[in-house]
């Protein structure tokens, strides 16, 4: 029996309050194995890692037993506390007694029993650990960046800043995303394509970045250090080379779409490029309505072309690359607002969304930067902006709030009166809020400058009235009622995950929230990392922010990145499975189940009397394998068997948590 | 056996996987969503590596119901270890059934590392009809 | 036109003769009238002793396990059931096609010997022969004709391949298949499943107390052709010695559990099991729900495919809720 | 001598079963065992092999032999007390009678087994003769008269109508006293009708195989080609020697769980590949043939050596009838040269 | 209006609670009920003040306001609730603990003039004694 040390956190009182330490460690005590039991206010502190490594040099410890909050949150702390001591890792083992007794069980009397239960599980697990070795694992030193925002954008120039190369890949045919359709930029209003643009010309002049635009993910295989991904570039029927950008294809196209870079305010045409300032400004056709592949007529853009550089014959073309790390930062949608009729959104014209009146404010926007109202080409002078239209509503929206509509909508009431003099902003919310620096100050100069009026009363039915919207609701300060004539409607609509999200989650083998927002591995202590080692997060894909925020998290991804590449090996993860040639029958179940095919057949030479006999059995490929288990079920023998959850550590857990 | 106060308390033993119910678990705690101390998790690195020898065994050993969570079917970190166990309890719990053995029992559920509140649902779910059926006396070993 | 037996003799003398094969597996009367053993047939002169009557029952796919090793090729004959045996062991990998001659014997059916105890005083038969659709029941004074189809056995009755699935030569013609097969293959399963949840556990607990644990069924069955068997492992201990109960239930539903989606319903381990245990209805069931949840699979019929609880689809139904 | 009409055995049952657990061979789905005696639960007396010989009421498959438990010091609290309760065995055959005399040979010798004694003293046997041999019985070969059963406290005869019971022991002239109340006066008619059918159950027998000087030859045989011919068909199954009635040997296996645990005493089979599996892997019979030759050594040479010739097999033939493959004992009985007359 | 310590501790919330199975804590105050409700114009206390005073314990105050009697629980402020309070449940338990107080009578049929009493729907009729004379 390993002589096996038990030590109990209180955590404070988050486990002491309903887990009595006291008797814990003495039940404890007298445990198969135990030779020593202690507890500690906070074990995971300075004091409590003492505590243990102390215990282990005077008890000759041979085992460990943290008691405290889940593995998933000290299981690394702690195996390096009794690494520390001299022990291998691996014979440590944690009993989540917080998140997963604690924090879950009120009454102490069954709490305190559960509590035992689980540390006699861990001790009977602990009792079969065996020594384990993490192996060296090569890097591919080149990093993949999915979504061409200012998230993506930021990480892959800072990856290259550090000397990495690294893969763009942006679903439209130019990067940019979210923030090149904004005018205007808050706290500081400057002009969003006077920060972006260079960028991403930058991006483009790089030599350490590889742009790959009109192109998505098809499928990510392998794991940190070796994924191995398939990017579908879909074809674009322009040969990028020979293209000069001059755009005349672009005006003698026939066919007329909404665009979506202007949320269909204006058309644009079947080849195009999404806006002026694209990188790479070279269009695109768009196939779907094109004539020549729809109707098999015209070709105008061939003909005109003084390039030649127009090919209707491009395929979609697969490529496989080998990545080290993968940043995704693949922003979001605004939320569309099918089910808020009170608003009458999408019947009456001059009722817009923020997006869409931020193009208006756009001087590439379909109204060169004029503020007028699409029902008679006017400019407003009564304007109401209605915010949380789909956030913080339990109802049938998002019950989050998204973080970004009050400083935007300030901003928007600022940019108004500058560009329309006269004109009056009214502002219905149900609370401000202005969490940054210079914010609250921005949002002063709203009211206080440019006389927004603030009225703290969510608008409660919109009223098409002649040529004018009647806005109802009522000031809950005042408790007077409002009813205002207006000629436009702003609704600040809610922030969703980018449709796509959940299935790309599923490519990259990383979860999501119900919202399909990514999630990350802690939302405090590792915010841009996720669960999955090598898979870093950046942007509005992880949750609503705004661009200082969305920036930053890139800075941060493309640091996480780079501190990955920058390792001369990776260490594995020791949990892999390992075959007893003398169990093995050879029959190669486990090979079948196995998803990263890390197992394969070898010849066995071995003596039996006095002939040699030569026979199969399952090999393992220590790297690819990542622990998953579904082999050694599959082997009926139990030959194969996962290190780290043996068999054997199962069984034993299965019958002392039953005791 | 969990502490009896009056009346039977049944005791169910939880695989969860750790990349999707452990951390659905865990949530669980940090929302503070409680369910019975009757159930107790052991965590395993997918529900495909839960071998049904150790369902049985459980029984075995006195627990009176027992779960296996895995991540919902496309989530799996490992891409196919919960279409395995798919497969695999599908048949076991059929034929569990057919044995004799309340379905009530043994259950599957796929649960996600963000529905902590499902997993403290299905914990008291699960936990009540265990409790209405009593002691598993079936499949218990005499000694 | 010479008997069933002198084929096989003719057969294994010529194979053994030539060099073809080292030894033979057939079949060999023995001491009482319903003894038919598996003959190990090394020279063409031993090939006298073969013989195929109603009772040539054993399977004796499984001895080729060991023979292989020390044989170059091994001749071996096979009935219907028989033949999915070997697809079975090639699925396994544990034997490769090359080293198996099959004679292949399309088989209308074995006897039943409690059957017939039941008719004649068992110390009064001498011998039981097949002749075409009847027994000859050669008895100390005299001789009865009967019809072999009222003496079968249960395996018998609701076998579906008479006919080898696998072979290098068939010694004689085809058999039809049996009427009314596919009814009264899963007829005793249904039977079962339909009682109360309570009488189902009392039916399966009267069987299961009975089980010895000779691990008979285990040995004879060509879908469990482990090195080292898990029940014989100390270290975890997956199943103790002493014969509790729930232990035995224990190792039936592990048993079943490994064989599922390998049994190709050849019945042998009901037939042996001195308890009388009906382990066909346990595992028959585990047939209907890999039909009914994963589609229809036979196992044994070929040897390339993986058995179903091997693969998986993304859309597979559930047998449980997944909300 | 007392006599009892078969049709009024319900009430001997009733009685019998006031004095203790009576056992007798009942029919359940296809086989028949001995089990407690139920209310008018029909008593099979034709089947002359029961599916288990009578071995396990005095040497069951599982028995606790020692408890322990882990407090401040080690208690360890005997477990073979509890096995006393007064039985009555119903239904025994000769052969099994005298296996079970062949039994006592092992667990009655030092050191005496404890819980086995105490089961043969609280144990009554009633033995009921055969009245014609199966055609796989070959118990006259061991010197065992199918009519009579010198082990056993009581014989009984069915005599066609009635059984006519003759106390043999101390123990079965008080239970006779006991049944005064159901059992008649047997006639001297009764005495004549026994002594047929115990002379006629002697002729029938099909399968004549002498072991006479058996024991002796088999001491040169251990190296004998024969058992490499012989082993080829055996699967290492436990049928044959859970079924046999003189197979005798056992394992021990610990049950422990937190602090306190059992020894438990289980059947075992040399048949099985890993019954002699020794720590770190080493089988002293590692094939086999070791195993095939070492289960019939035993019986027609090892013991015969030790216990005065007596052979360890009582030719009830339950291994000739379950053995999957049919390798039993009389073909090596008939193989190693026992004389064969007859058939 | 004052708010004190045992009118915010007062059960009168919970009782209120309790009858609507609503939790009145849930409303943030973002006006959209009284934005929207067709009647508000003839109500002394608007239906999200309602929700304001319950919070804060002034359940006595409601009791006497005019706005119980007013809302014709056309449920145009719960549909678009965004904090999903069923304000005009809110308001019919209010109704319930007035009516279930003592001597709470608000209408005598002798205060109905038979002009009323002839030409008001039997229906009408019903419900109003149902509800108002307890």
């Amino acid at each position: 029996m390993k002589r096996t040390g038990v030590f109990i956190c209180w955590c404070g009182s988050n486990i002491a309050a309903t887990v009595d330490i006291e008797l814990a460690v003495a039940a404890a005590k007298n445990m198969p194995g135990v030779v020593f039991a202690d507890q500690n206010k906070y074990m995971c502190s300075e004091i409590g890692q003492e505590i243990i490594k102390e215990a282990i040099r005077s008890h000759r410890l041979e085992r460990v037993v943290v008691a405290s909050c889940s593995p998933r949150m000290h299981e690394n702390t702690f195996r390096k506390t009794v690494a520390a001591a001299g022990l291998n890792p691996y014979f440590l083992e944690i009993a989540n007694v917080r998140e997963q007794c604690s924090w879950v069980h009120k009454d102490k009397e069954t709490a305190t029993a559960k509590a035992i239960a689980l540390i006699r599980t861990a001790v009977a697990k602990a009792l079969r650990n065996e020594a384990l070795f993490a192996s060296e694992l090569p890097i591919e030193r080149r990093a993949l960046v999915i979504g061409g925002g200012i998230a993506g954008i930021q990480a892959a120039l800072d990856i290259a800043d550090s000397g990495f190369v690294v893969d763009l890949v942006e679903k439209e045919p130019s990067i940019g995303g979210r923030m090149a359709q904004l005018d205007k930029t808050f706290p500081t209003l400057d002009c969003s394509a006077c920060i972006l643009t260079p960028k991403m010309v930058e991006v483009a002049q790089s030599e350490k970045i590889t742009l790959f635009t009109y192109a998505e993910i098809e499928k990510v295989e392998g794991y940190v250090g070796n994924f191995t991904v398939t990017v579908r570039n879909r074809a674009r029927s322009v040969d990028m080379s020979k293209c000069t950008g001059c755009g005349d294809c672009m005006l003698k196209c026939p066919v007329k779409v909404d665009s979506e870079f202007d949320l269909g305010l204006v058309k644009r045409r079947a080849i195009y490029t999404p806006f002026p300032q694209a990188v790479p400004n070279k269009p695109a056709i768009d196939r779907e309505h094109c004539r020549w592949f729809t109707e098999n007529k015209c070709r105008v853009c061939e003909k005109i072309c003084p390039a030649g550089a127009i090919d209707y014959s491009q395929e979609d073309e697969l490529m496989t690359v080998k990545y080290g790390a993968i940043v995704a930062a693949t922003g979001f949608d605004p939320k569309k607002l099918g089910n808020y009729g009170e608003y009458a959104y999408g019947k009456h014209p001059d009722v817009l969304t923020s997006l869409e009146f931020e193009r208006l404010l756009n001087a590439s926007g379909p109204t060169a930067g004029k503020i007028l109202r699409p029902s008679n080409g006017r400019p407003p002078k009564n304007v109401a902006f209605i915010q949380c239209v789909g956030s913080r509503d339990k109802a049938k929206g998002n019950p989050y709030c998204a973080k970004v509509c009050c400083m935007y909508t300030a901003k928007h009431a600022i940019l108004l009166c500058e560009k329309v003099p006269g004109a009056r902003p009214f502002v219905f919310y149900i609370d401000v809020r202005t969490p940054g620096k210079d914010y609250e100050e921005f949002y002063n100069r709203a009211y206080e400058e440019y006389g927004a009026t603030y009225i703290k009363g969510n608008v409660s039915k919109v009223f098409p009235d002649g040529d004018k919207l009647l806005v109802r609701s009522v000031d809950a300060l005042s408790g007077a009622l409002v009813e205002l004539e207006v000629e436009m409607v702003v609704l600040a609509n809610s922030v969703d995950a980018r449709a796509g999200a959940k299935e790309l989650a599923q490519k990259l083998s990383i979860t999501t929230n119900a919202f399909n927002f990514f999630n990350e591995a802690h939302p405090k202590l590792r915010p841009v990392e996720t669960h999955t080692a090598g898979i870093f997060l950046a942007g509005t894909c992880q949750g609503p922010k705004d661009i200082p925020e969305t920036v930053a998290q890139a800075s941060a991804a493309a640091m996480k990145v780079t501190a990955l590449l920058g390792k001369d090996s990776l260490l594995s993860t020791p949990t892999v499975a390992e075959v007893d040639e003398k169990l093995c029958t050879g029959d190669m179940s486990c090979l079948v189940v196995c998803p990263y095919g890390a197992i394969s057949e070898k010849i066995l030479e071995e003596r039996r009397g006095r002939e040699t006999v030569r026979r199969k059995v399952a090999e393992v490929n220590m790297v690819l394998c990542q622990g998953c288990g579904a082999c050694t079920v599959a082997c009926r023998p139990g030959a194969i068997n996962l290190k780290g959850f043996t068999n054997e550590q199962i069984m034993a857990e299965v019958e002392a948590i039953c005791l | 056996m969990p502490v009896t106060r009056e009346g039977f308390e049944p005791l169910i033993v939880a695989f969860c996987c750790n990349w999707c119910s452990y951390a659905g678990a865990d949530l669980a705690g940090t929302s503070r969503q409680p369910y019975p101390s009757n159930v107790r998790v052991i965590r395993v690195p997918c529900s495909g590596r839960v071998n049904p020898s150790f369902i049985i065994r459980a029984f075995q050993r006195g627990a009176d119901g027992v779960l296996v969570a895995g991540c919902h079917p496309g989530d799996c970190h490992y891409h196919s270890g919960n279409y395995h166990a798919r497969r695999r309890f599908t048949i076991l719990k059929q034929l569990l059934e057919y044995l004799g053995i309340e379905p009530e029992r043994f259950q599957v559920r796929w649960i996600s590392g963000s529905e902590g509140a499902k997993f403290s649902a299905v914990m008291n779910e699960l936990t009540e009809n265990v409790r209405k059926l009593g002691q598993n006396r079936k499949l218990r070993d005499a000694r | 036109m010479s008997t069933a037996s002198e084929k096989l003799r003719a057969s294994a003398a010529e194979a053994l003769a030539c060099g073809r094969v080292s030894l033979v597996l057939g079949w060999r009367k023995k001491d009482f009238w319903w003894q038919s053993p598996v003959a190990f047939v090394e020279a063409a002169a031993e090939a006298e002793q073969l013989s195929f009557d109603p009772f040539s029952v054993y399977n004796p796919v499984k001895y080729l396990l060991e023979a292989t090793e020390c044989h170059e090729k091994v001749g071996v004959f096979v009935k219907g059931c028989d033949s999915r045996g070997i697809n079975r062991l090639l699925q396994d990998k544990r034997l490769e096609r090359e080293q198996v001659l099959i004679f292949g014997l399309p088989c209308s059916g074995k006897a039943d010997p409690a059957k017939i105890r039941a008719v004649f005083p068992a110390q009064k038969i001498r011998e039981v022969a097949q002749e075409g659709e009847e027994l000859l029941v050669r008895l100390t004074d005299g001789q009865e004709r009967v019809a072999a189809a009222d003496f079968l056995l249960e395996k018998c009755l609701t076998c579906r391949h008479p006919n080898p699935v696998v072979f290098d030569e068939l010694l004689w013609e085809p058999v039809p298949v049996r009427a009314g097969v596919d009814v009264s293959r899963f007829a005793r399963v249904n039977s079962v499943a339909q009682k109360e949840i309570l009488e189902r556990y009392t039916y399966w607990a009267r069987q299961f107390d009975r089980c010895i644990r000779c691990f008979a069924c285990r040995n004879t069955c060509p879908a469990c052709n482990c090195r080292s068997c898990i029940f014989d492992q100390a270290e975890p201990r997956w199943l103790g010695k002493a014969s509790d109960l729930a232990d035995t239930m224990n190792y039936q539903i592990i048993r079943a559990f490994h064989v599922a989606g390998r049994c190709f319903e050849c019945g042998e381990c009901e037939r042996i099991c001195p308890a009388g245990i009906p382990l066909q209805e346990m595992n028959r069931r585990l047939i209907m729900d890999i039909d009914k949840y994963f589609g229809p699979y036979e196992a044994g019929l070929d040897a390339g495919d993986s058995p179903p609880l091997g693969t998986y689809r993304g859309e597979d139904p559930a047998g449980f809720d997944e909300s | 001598m007392k006599k009892i009409a078969k049709t009024k055995l319900q009430e001997l049952w009733r009685c019998l079963s006031a004095e203790g657990a009576l056992y007798l061979p009942v029919r359940s789905d296809s086989v028949v065992d001995f089990a407690l005696w139920q209310e008018d639960v029909p008593a099979d007396l034709e089947t002359l092999n029961t599916f288990l010989p009578p071995k396990k009421f005095y040497y069951p498959q599982t028995e606790t032999v020692l408890k322990y438990e882990f407090g401040e010091n080690l208690q360890l609290l005997d477990a073979s007390s509890q096995a006393g309760e007064k039985t009555i065995l119903f239904g025994v055959r000769p052969c099994d009678t005298a296996a079970l005399s062949l039994m006592d040979k092992v667990y009655l010798s030092e050191p005496v087994d404890e819980a086995y004694r105490r089961r043969r003293e609280n144990t009554v046997i009633i033995a009921l003769g055969c009245r014609e041999p199966e055609e796989t019985c070959f118990c006259q070969t061991f010197d065992i008269d199918p009519g009579k059963a010198p082990g056993a406290d009581l014989l009984a005869i069915d005599t066609g109508t009635e059984l006519v019971v003759t106390a043999q022991s101390l123990k079965g002239e008080e239970l006779l006293v006991a049944l005064n109340g159901v059992l008649q006066e047997a006639t001297s008619g009764d005495e004549i009708r026994v002594k047929d059918v115990q002379e006629q159950a002697g002729e029938g027998y099909l399968t004549r195989v002498s072991v006479h000087g058996l024991a002796e030859k088999l001491d040169t045989c251990f190296a004998s080609p024969y058992w490499d011919r012989l082993y080829r068909r055996c699967i290492a199954c436990g049928t044959c020697t859970y079924l046999c009635p003189t197979c005798h040997c056992f394992d021990l296996q610990e049950y422990a769980a937190g602090h306190s645990g059992e020894r438990v005493r289980c059947w075992d089979a040399c048949m099985f590949t890993d019954f002699t599996q020794m720590a770190g892997g080493h089988n002293p019979r590692p094939t086999q043939k070791e195993r095939v030759r070492q289960r019939f050594m035993h019986k027609l040479n090892y013991f015969p050596r030790q216990h005065g010739g007596e052979y360890a097999c009582v030719g009830c033939g339950r291994c000739v009838r379950q053995c999957p493959v049919n390798l039993d004992i009389l073909e090596v009985i008939r193989e190693m040269g026992g004389a064969v007359d007859g058939q | 209006m004052k708010v004190t310590t045992d009118k915010i501790n007062s059960n009168l919330v919970k009782e209120v609670e309790e009858i609507s199975g609503q939790k009145v804590s849930a409303c943030f105050q973002c006006g959209k009920c009284t934005g929207g409700c067709p009647v508000v114009g003839s109500m002394d206390i608007f239906p999200h003040r309602v929700l304001r005073l319950a919070q804060l314990g002034l359940v006595e105050e409601l009791l006497h306001s005019r706005t119980l009697w007013i809302c014709a629980s056309c449920q145009t402020c719960d549909s678009r609730c965004p904090r999903d309070v069923d304000i005009p449940k809110v308001i019919e338990a209010l109704r319930l603990l007035l009516l279930r107080r003592k001597g709470g009578n608000r209408l005598h049929p002798a205060s109905l003039s038979a002009r009323v009493l002839a030409n008001a729907p039997q229906q009408g009729l019903v419900s109003a004694f149902r509800k108002y004379a307890k």
